[in-house]
């Protein structure tokens, strides 16, 4: 019981707390300052005073597209693990689910992009769902390694699985699905090298340019939606990266939350080093991922 | 016995729905009318004789004697031939109503008739093919069903294209009998009868022909990928609810035969599934890229029927999988999963037909590129696609979820059964279908936005406005049904899961009891996920619908002027997948070819035709009409010639005798 | 009763000569017709009377073939009375009288059991029915109808020799050359074989003229298609089944002298030689006529190998007799129509043919699907029992062969008649078109095609039981 | 008796050769005429006890193939006015070897089929053989349409000679049916000819080639 609202509550309230250390990540790399930790906190709040303004182009599809964004991430968020604790909604089976929540968010997202009728917003919608087109397939082969390490189809005992049994055979597929995730997860999450959160190029982005004109308190659920994205997919690649636990249970959240402040600053660290990859190029990233996700998978089968 | 008499009041109702609008002139509407209360109390009397027979533990048949040679009138209906059975029940019902607005007799006095009639031929051949057990009797409905089918789809006949497409269609199924003739001639010569019972001798060369013949002739009607070069064209051309029927049941019929036949033979060989499972790979990822290349609304639903086709038959190929190795659970998981795709398909495939007739209805025209923002003047028609586009996309919370969520399972299962090398193949299955969920939220993201959002791009769109109430009241229905399939999987499960148990051979046993359980958790989350939202919705409903009096456009990033032209289009949304998969798709690009200084009008038209028909078939067939009658020469009229040829065969076949 | 159903009709067409009015004389035709087929009945369904001398004997085959033509010439006589009438600025004394004698001359072939007059009577039809072709009076009739009759002719002068080698056979076994059908296939193990084999290969090369294998079927499309619908109809269904039955003699012999395995190959060699060149011919054919020319071949050919098979494959053999010659009457008598309402028979003209006339179109329609073996249509059955046939006796390969050659003709025919029967009718026939459809032209081929459909779902108990002791008579068990 | 059989048989096949070797119609009809009556002869001498039956049949196959058909046919030369068969398909003489050829053929190809009673001569079968060939000779080679009709009436007559052998197995009804048949037939091609000649103005087959694929 416990259990269950500390999840929930981490769930509601940490991720935009990562958002916040990547950019400090990425203001130190720079040599800045930086703004605050809980910059995101104070933006979300204030766009949720502001008004709204609506395209007459618009229909419902642009007003739902955000909410049923942000319900599906929470959904997927009850879904998954953190850490070494099981997550509160755990069935055989609930990983598709998992996925396909995900592809349901993209739905409305892009849906709510197009209804716009400008052209910027569909050019990132298409990029959106050009781009899922190898993410998917690369998590499901994450999956299938996963499953056939633990040999289960429930989210939570799968990513136990490596908790458990972190042998040698299983060592070289995990590596190779973990970086595979990983480039998921920055491709999901809009991060460099794949999008630039932060350019004003409409061009240049994927994500950034779908919400262009949602405004007020629907820009800032898209914000909040995106920052538990970003904090869902973390906790998924956790698992595969760092399956440690420690003794002492209540210690575990404690691991969990650095572990997961980890990981934000890992992908600071990758933002500030890499660049953003030419759009034409982003595919073959992105196949990339499949592949290295697909060789784990022959790795473990053979 | 009384299930057999309701089912077969059902097929003669049908029958005769349309042929009755013969008697009244072609310009009332009373012959309509009548088909409709007729095909009402069809499907009335057939799903109460197929509830009957749920109801009961195990199959009805009958079978008397009949004169047409070696064969028997015998029907059978088993659990199996009902889940075939209702689709076929409910959509040309509803179908019937829906062409009262769409195909209004008054509006179509020359060949509204023929359409009723051949409409309800169809049906009513669909329903017995399925109750059909002995293969003559098959054979005849299968034929009629094809018939009728050309009929009904090539009533504009006065139409180039319709006609082209009729022809195609006419060829292609007219083969596909060729190879079912073969292997229903082979499979009297292997089990002595043309009943259809299941095999006792296990001749296993003679069954792997038989098995391929299956496919193959039954994969002509199904559309798998190579062979599918019939059914965009059929599909598009033909009236909408017509094509709804067509796709949603009648390519069925095609699966069906494959069900049905697998399920006669006592042992199967592991390639069984694994060309399934290839095959259907290659089919729902072909037939869903082609999908986002096209511009033809109709064409677009075609393809993607081709698309949940091949996740069908993937499903299939899992089951077989699962026989060859005797797992239980991986049979029941994934044909369960299968024929539950089966109906959600002829459900929201049909409601999808429907809702494209409606569009067609309102802007005359199937291209996409001309339409846009009807989504304003006809906000009912949207909700009904968005609905079907979410159920197509397996999205949870609609129906499509729960038969790919079964088909993955079932998938994910085959990695722990048997660690034979030649197996780890088959779980690739999982990665075909992940691949294909993506590419179908394109697809329908695409149409959704090209159709109903953002501005119209054409003034053909101006004046559309919600269709009728007759063809609402059928698409609500079938809404309906995606949301309670949807929402309560467990109840249609139930009734399938006997089917699968006549498939698989063994007496009822459950369900994995852990595929309860989830099955029980989706569909809580499912209502969670639609409660959550709508109340989200409520909450900021007066913020979300705040009357303003100013009228503020899009957003241009900067640009003043914003014309409705420069709207993102369809194809250029489609843009950047075709070109990955350009190797398959092989798309058209007419670039124009603009002069450095003064550029002159130029236009740009790009589109995916359809690799195989185009670049394959017909330049095969043209060939063959151009190089096959020079047999011609030898009959020039010269009667010298003639009488020479008499003399040559004589001596021919004396030394032929030799 | 024999001579009641060959002299009836000959006494009618001598009749005709007198009848001065060239509008009444038709009515001529079903007044033969009527008792000729009530007649018909009688004897096939009641086998006292079936036997009238030794060389009139009406055996099942026979039988068969029998109630074919006269059902299928009781349909066409009635269709004929309302096409002469349209078609009245022609004298039609000949063609009455030729068509009167040419019913007696086939109710001739279906008694004779002696294989000479059989001959006598095969070598009557044709030369009564070189005359009809010559209906229309045109330079093209003239040049169907010699080449008809010369073709015809050497081809039944070989039947002849080929008929006195048997004969010789049977002498040189020292039996006395007889040529009665009993005594033949009675002691046919002892025919000397040689000389069998010979006379078989000319038999089947002279009676083959006459059904239309290739390559001896080059009159078939000429006389067709310059004849009018109506002898079409008769010439395809009925004259070709005669031919058929004289040949299935010389089989029942051949089989009987246990030279099966010799003949088999021969069989299915012209058979699918027929097949095959028929398809080649039909791929692009735009004249309708000769289409249905080359079907008739293509399904001569199907009878030759259904022969081939030998027993797995009789009953279907025997059935798609009746089921292509009742068939070919409904396609030759609706083109017929569709030629006199577009005054062409070629697809450059004839379009959107239901359009113009719907129950003529659909007719063809429906025909064009029974012919190629589409269910619910009798030809299906035929055809697919055959089929079973073919596999049942191994012979995967011909039977994969049979199917593709089925196909490629599909495709030929269809691309012609969807060509002919969908579409715009040209603006050009539709004003001055004057022929419409009517009750009298439409009855007839209607009452056809029900038949050709009833038998493709019901295939009555007596008929079956006639089939299959027509099957016993040729050696079945 | 046989040696004037062999004769007749002799006479016959070298009347063959005589029509193939000449380009006057006249004259070929001429040739068929004889033909035709040393055919209507054979019944006669090849039996030894001549019966009533015999004697009918020569009669009326002289009266047919020797008189009646080449009555119609000459009848028909008349309408038509002409004279010769001007260029045959091939020339006279390689006509007259193909028809030597055709004899020797038909001689090797009877040596093989066993003969039935040996007190008959051996020349008929291979002679019936040989004429038939030569009739097809003329049909395949030849244009104008009455020359193909004298070819068919050849034709018939070669296999009239093998009738000879079976005369006691023919009854003399079906004898008659079959001369009957034949007598109609030429008569029917005759009228054939003349409409042929009346709407084309020629009796050249070539140009009746307008039906064709």
């Amino acid at each position: 019981m416990i259990e269950i609202a500390l999840h929930v509550l981490l769930l509601l309230v940490m991720p935009p707390f990562l958002l916040g250390v990547i950019n400090k990540t990425k203001a130190w790399f720079g040599g800045r300052k930086g703004v605050p930790f809980l910059q995101v906190y104070y933006d979300i709040f204030k766009l949720f005073r502001k008004g709204m303004v609506f395209s007459v182009t618009t229909t419902w599809i642009f007003r739902v597209g955000p909410l049923v964004t942000i319900t599906v991430l929470l959904i997927a968020g009850l879904l998954i693990p953190m850490g070494s604790f099981n997550a509160p909604i755990s069935f055989t089976g609930d990983l598709i689910l998992f996925a396909y929540l995900f592809g349901l968010s993209r739905f409305f997202t892009t849906a709510a992009a197009l209804d716009t009728g400008s052209s910027f917003e569909g050019m990132g919608a298409a990029r959106e769902v050009t781009f899922a087109c190898f993410s998917e397939p690369a998590l499901f082969f994450a999956f299938l390694v996963l499953a056939k390490i633990s040999g289960t189809l429930s989210l939570t005992p799968m990513l136990h699985g490596p908790l458990n049994e972190y042998s040698a055979i299983v060592a070289a597929p995990l590596v190779l699905i973990a970086i595979g995730v990983f480039i998921v997860l920055l491709a999901e999450s809009c991060r460099i090298p794949v999008d630039d959160p932060n350019t004003h190029l409409e061009l240049t982005m994927i994500h950034e340019v779908m919400v262009l004109d949602h405004s007020g308190p629907l820009f800032g659920v898209i914000t909040y939606a995106s920052s538990i994205k970003l904090f869902v997919l973390s906790a998924l690649l956790l698992h595969i990266m760092l399956p440690f636990q420690l003794d002492q249970v209540w210690l575990n959240w404690i691991l969990f939350v650095v572990e997961m402040v980890g990981i934000a600053v890992i992908i600071g660290v990758t933002e500030s080093v890499m660049a953003r990859l030419q759009l034409l190029h982003i595919p073959y990233l992105l196949i990339s991922a499949l592949l290295f996700c697909a060789f784990g998978f022959i790795l473990l089968i053979r | 016995m009384l299930s057999i008499f309701l089912v077969f009041g059902a097929i003669f109702l049908f029958c005769i729905s349309g042929l009755q609008a013969y008697l009244f002139s072609p310009q009332s509407q009373t012959g309509q009318k009548i088909t409709v209360v007729l095909m009402m109390l069809g499907a009335f009397a057939g799903i109460s004789g197929v509830a009957l027979v749920i109801a009961s533990p195990d199959a009805v048949s009958m079978n008397i004697p009949w004169t047409l040679p070696w064969s028997r009138f015998s029907v059978k209906i088993d659990h199996l031939g009902c889940v075939f059975l209702l689709p076929v029940f409910i959509v040309p019902a509803l179908g019937s109503i829906y062409a009262i607005g769409y195909w209004n007799q008054k509006l179509h006095p020359e060949n509204g008739q023929r359409l009723g009639a051949f409409f309800g031929l169809l049906a009513g051949s669909m329903a017995l093919l399925v109750i059909a057990h002995d293969s003559v009797l098959f054979m005849i409905a299968w034929e009629v069903m094809a018939i009728s089918a050309f009929f009904a789809a090539t009533v504009e006949d006065d139409s180039l294209q319709v006609r082209h497409a009729g022809l195609v269609y006419l060829i292609a199924t007219h083969i596909g009998t060729m190879f079912l003739l073969a292997m229903f001639a082979l499979w009297r010569y292997t089990t002595g009868s043309f009943e259809l019972n299941p095999m006792q001798s296990d001749s296993s060369a003679v069954a792997g022909t038989l098995f391929i013949l299956a496919v193959i002739g039954f994969g002509f009607k199904a559309g798998l990928m190579p062979l599918h070069v019939w059914l965009p064209g059929a599909h598009a051309n033909a009236p909408s609810h017509v094509s709804a029927v067509m796709s949603a049941v009648m390519l069925k019929m095609g699966i069906y035969g494959i069900v049905r036949m697998t399920s006669l033979f006592p042992s199967v060989e592991l390639w069984w599934g694994g060309m399934l499972v290839i095959i259907g790979a290659v089919t729902g990822i072909a037939g869903i890229a082609f999908a986002i290349g096209q511009q033809d609304i109709k064409r677009i639903l075609a393809y993607s029927s081709i698309e949940n086709i091949g996740i069908i038959l993937l499903g299939l190929g899992c089951a077989l999988v699962g026989k060859y190795y005797g797992s239980v659970s991986i049979m029941a998981i994934a044909l369960g999963g299968t024929l539950l795709h089966v109906w959600n398909h002829s459900i929201f495939k049909s409601l999808l037909f429907m809702n494209a007739g409606a569009v067609i209805h309102a802007v005359h025209s199937r291209d996409i590129e001309m339409m846009g923002g009807l989504g304003k003047r006809m906000p009912l028609t949207m909700l009904l696609f968005v609905t079907g586009a979410v159920a197509i996309c397996a999205l949870p919370p609609l129906n499509g979820f729960i038969s790919e969520w079964l088909i993955y399972i079932g998938f994910f299962q085959t990695l722990d059964v048997g660690n034979t090398r030649s197996f780890t193949a088959i779980p690739l299955g999982v990665v075909a279908l992940a691949a294909i969920g993506p590419l179908a939220i394109a697809c329908f993201v695409k149409m959704l936005g090209t159709v109903f959002l953002g501005n119209e791009r054409s003034s053909g769109s101006g004046h559309a406005h919600d269709p009728s109430l007759s063809m609402l009241i059928p698409m609500s229905a079938l809404v309906a049904l995606c949301l309670f399939i949807g929402l309560f999987p467990i109840i249609p499960l139930n009734i399938i899961r006997n089917a699968v148990f006549v498939w698989i051979g063994q007496s009822a046993l459950e369900l994995p009891l852990s595929m309860t359980i989830s099955l029980g958790w989706i569909s809580w989350i499912s209502a969670a996920l639609l409660l959550s939202a709508a109340g989200l919705l409520l909450l900021f409903k007066n913020k979300l619908w705040r009357k303003t009096d100013k009228k503020i456009e899009t957003w241009s990033c900067g640009y003043s002027a914003p014309t409705r032209k420069m709207q993102y289009s369809g194809s250029s949304f489609g843009d950047s997948i075709v070109k990955l998969l350009r190797f398959m798709l092989q798309p058209s690009d007419h670039e124009p070819k603009n002069s450095l200084y003064f550029p002159k009008k130029s236009s740009f038209k790009t589109g995916v035709p359809d690799t195989v028909l185009d670049k394959l078939v017909l330049p095969v067939f043209h060939l063959a009409g151009h190089y096959f009658p020079m047999v011609r020469v030898f009959q020039r009229g010269h009667i010298h010639m003639y009488v020479l040829y008499i003399l040559i065969i004589v001596l021919v076949l004396f030394v032929l005798g030799r | 009763m024999a001579y009641l159903l060959i002299f009836f009709p000959i006494l009618i067409a001598a009749a005709a000569t007198f009848v001065k009015s060239n509008r009444m004389r038709p009515v001529l035709l079903p007044i033969a017709a009527v008792p000729h087929c009530v007649l018909t009945y009688m004897v096939v369904f009641n086998s006292k009377l079936a036997f009238t001398a030794n060389w009139l004997t009406l055996d099942p085959p026979g039988k068969i073939v029998l109630l074919l033509v006269s059902t299928l010439f009781l349909f066409c006589s009635f269709y004929a009375v309302p096409y002469l009438r349209y078609r009245s600025e022609r004298e039609n004394r000949i063609f009455v009288v030729c068509l009167l004698s040419f019913l007696g001359a086939m109710s001739l072939v279906t008694w004779a059991h002696h294989l000479g007059l059989m001959w006598v009577a095969i070598e009557a039809t044709t030369l009564v029915t070189a005359p009809l072709i010559y209906f229309n009076h045109t330079r093209l009739c003239i040049e169907a109808m010699w080449k008809f009759l010369l073709i015809g002719s050497v081809g039944i002068a070989l039947a002849l020799l080929g008929t006195f080698f048997i004969a010789y056979s049977s002498l040189h076994a020292g039996l006395g050359a007889t040529l009665t059908y009993e005594s033949l296939v009675q002691n046919a193990p002892l025919l000397s074989k040689i000389w069998l084999h010979a006379a078989f290969i000319l038999l089947l090369v002279g009676y083959g003229t006459k059904m239309g294998l290739a390559p001896m079927h080059t009159w078939k499309p000429d006389a067709y298609g310059e004849s009018p619908g109506l002898v079409g109809a008769i010439f395809a269904g009925a004259t070709t089944s005669c031919a058929f039955l004289a040949f299935l003699r010389i089989y029942h012999i051949c089989v009987a002298a246990g030279e099966f395995a010799y003949i088999s190959k021969l069989l299915l060699f012209m058979g699918f030689f027929s097949m095959a060149t028929a398809a080649l011919f039909m791929i692009r054919q735009r004249d309708l006529k000769r289409m249905l020319a080359y079907s008739s071949i293509e399904h001569m050919g199907i009878l030759i190998i259904g022969l081939g098979i030998g027993v797995p494959a009789l009953y279907g053999t025997l059935l798609h007799v009746i089921t292509n010659g009742l068939t070919k009457g409904v396609l030759f008598l609706s083109v017929g129509n569709i030629h006199r309402a577009f005054g062409s028979k070629n697809t450059d003209q004839v379009h959107g043919a239901l359009r113009l006339l719907p129950l003529s179109g659909a007719l063809f329609l429906a025909g064009f699907l029974a012919i190629t073996g589409s269910p619910p249509f009798g030809p299906f059955v035929s055809e697919f029992t055959i089929i079973t046939g073919i596999f049942g006796s191994r012979h995967f390969f011909s039977g994969a062969l049979f199917l593709i050659l089925l196909c490629v003709v599909f495709i030929g025919m269809g691309v012609t008649v969807l060509n002919a029967v969908q579409g715009n009718t040209p603006v050009e026939v539709k004003e001055k078109v004057t022929f419409r459809d009517s009750i009298q032209t439409g009855a007839p081929v209607v009452a056809l095609m029900v038949i050709v459909l009833v038998l493709g779902i019901y295939i009555p108990a007596p008929l079956r039981d006639l089939i299959n002791e027509a099957v016993k008579y040729l050696g079945g068990q | 008796m046989t040696n004037v059989l062999n004769a007749l048989l002799v006479i016959i096949l070298m009347l063959n050769l005589f029509t193939l070797g000449t380009s006057r119609i006249q004259s070929i009809i001429r040739t068929v005429a004889i033909q035709g009556i040393l055919i209507g002869l054979l019944p006669l001498v090849a039996h030894e006890h001549v019966g009533w039956a015999a004697i009918l049949a020569s009669v009326v196959a002289i009266a047919v193939k020797g008189f009646n058909a080449v009555h119609d046919v000459s009848h028909a030369l008349r309408d038509a006015q002409i004279k010769r068969e001007v260029e045959p398909l091939i020339g006279l003489l390689p006509s007259i070897i193909l028809g030597a050829l055709a004899t020797v053929f038909a001689l090797l190809f009877t040596s093989q089929m066993p003969l039935a009673n040996e007190n008959l001569s051996k020349l008929i079968v291979p002679s019936s053989i040989a004429t038939i060939l030569v009739g097809f000779i003329l049909l395949t080679t030849r244009f104008k349409a009455l020359t193909q009709v004298i070819g068919y009436l050849i034709l018939e007559n070669g296999i009239f000679i093998f009738g000879v052998l079976l005369m006691e197995a023919m009854p003399m009804v079906i004898e008659m049916g079959v001369l009957l048949d034949l007598f109609v037939g030429i008569f029917v091609s005759c009228i054939i000819i003349s409409k042929i000649n009346q709407s084309f103005s020629t009796m050249d087959t070539r140009i009746l080639s307008s039906l064709k694929e």
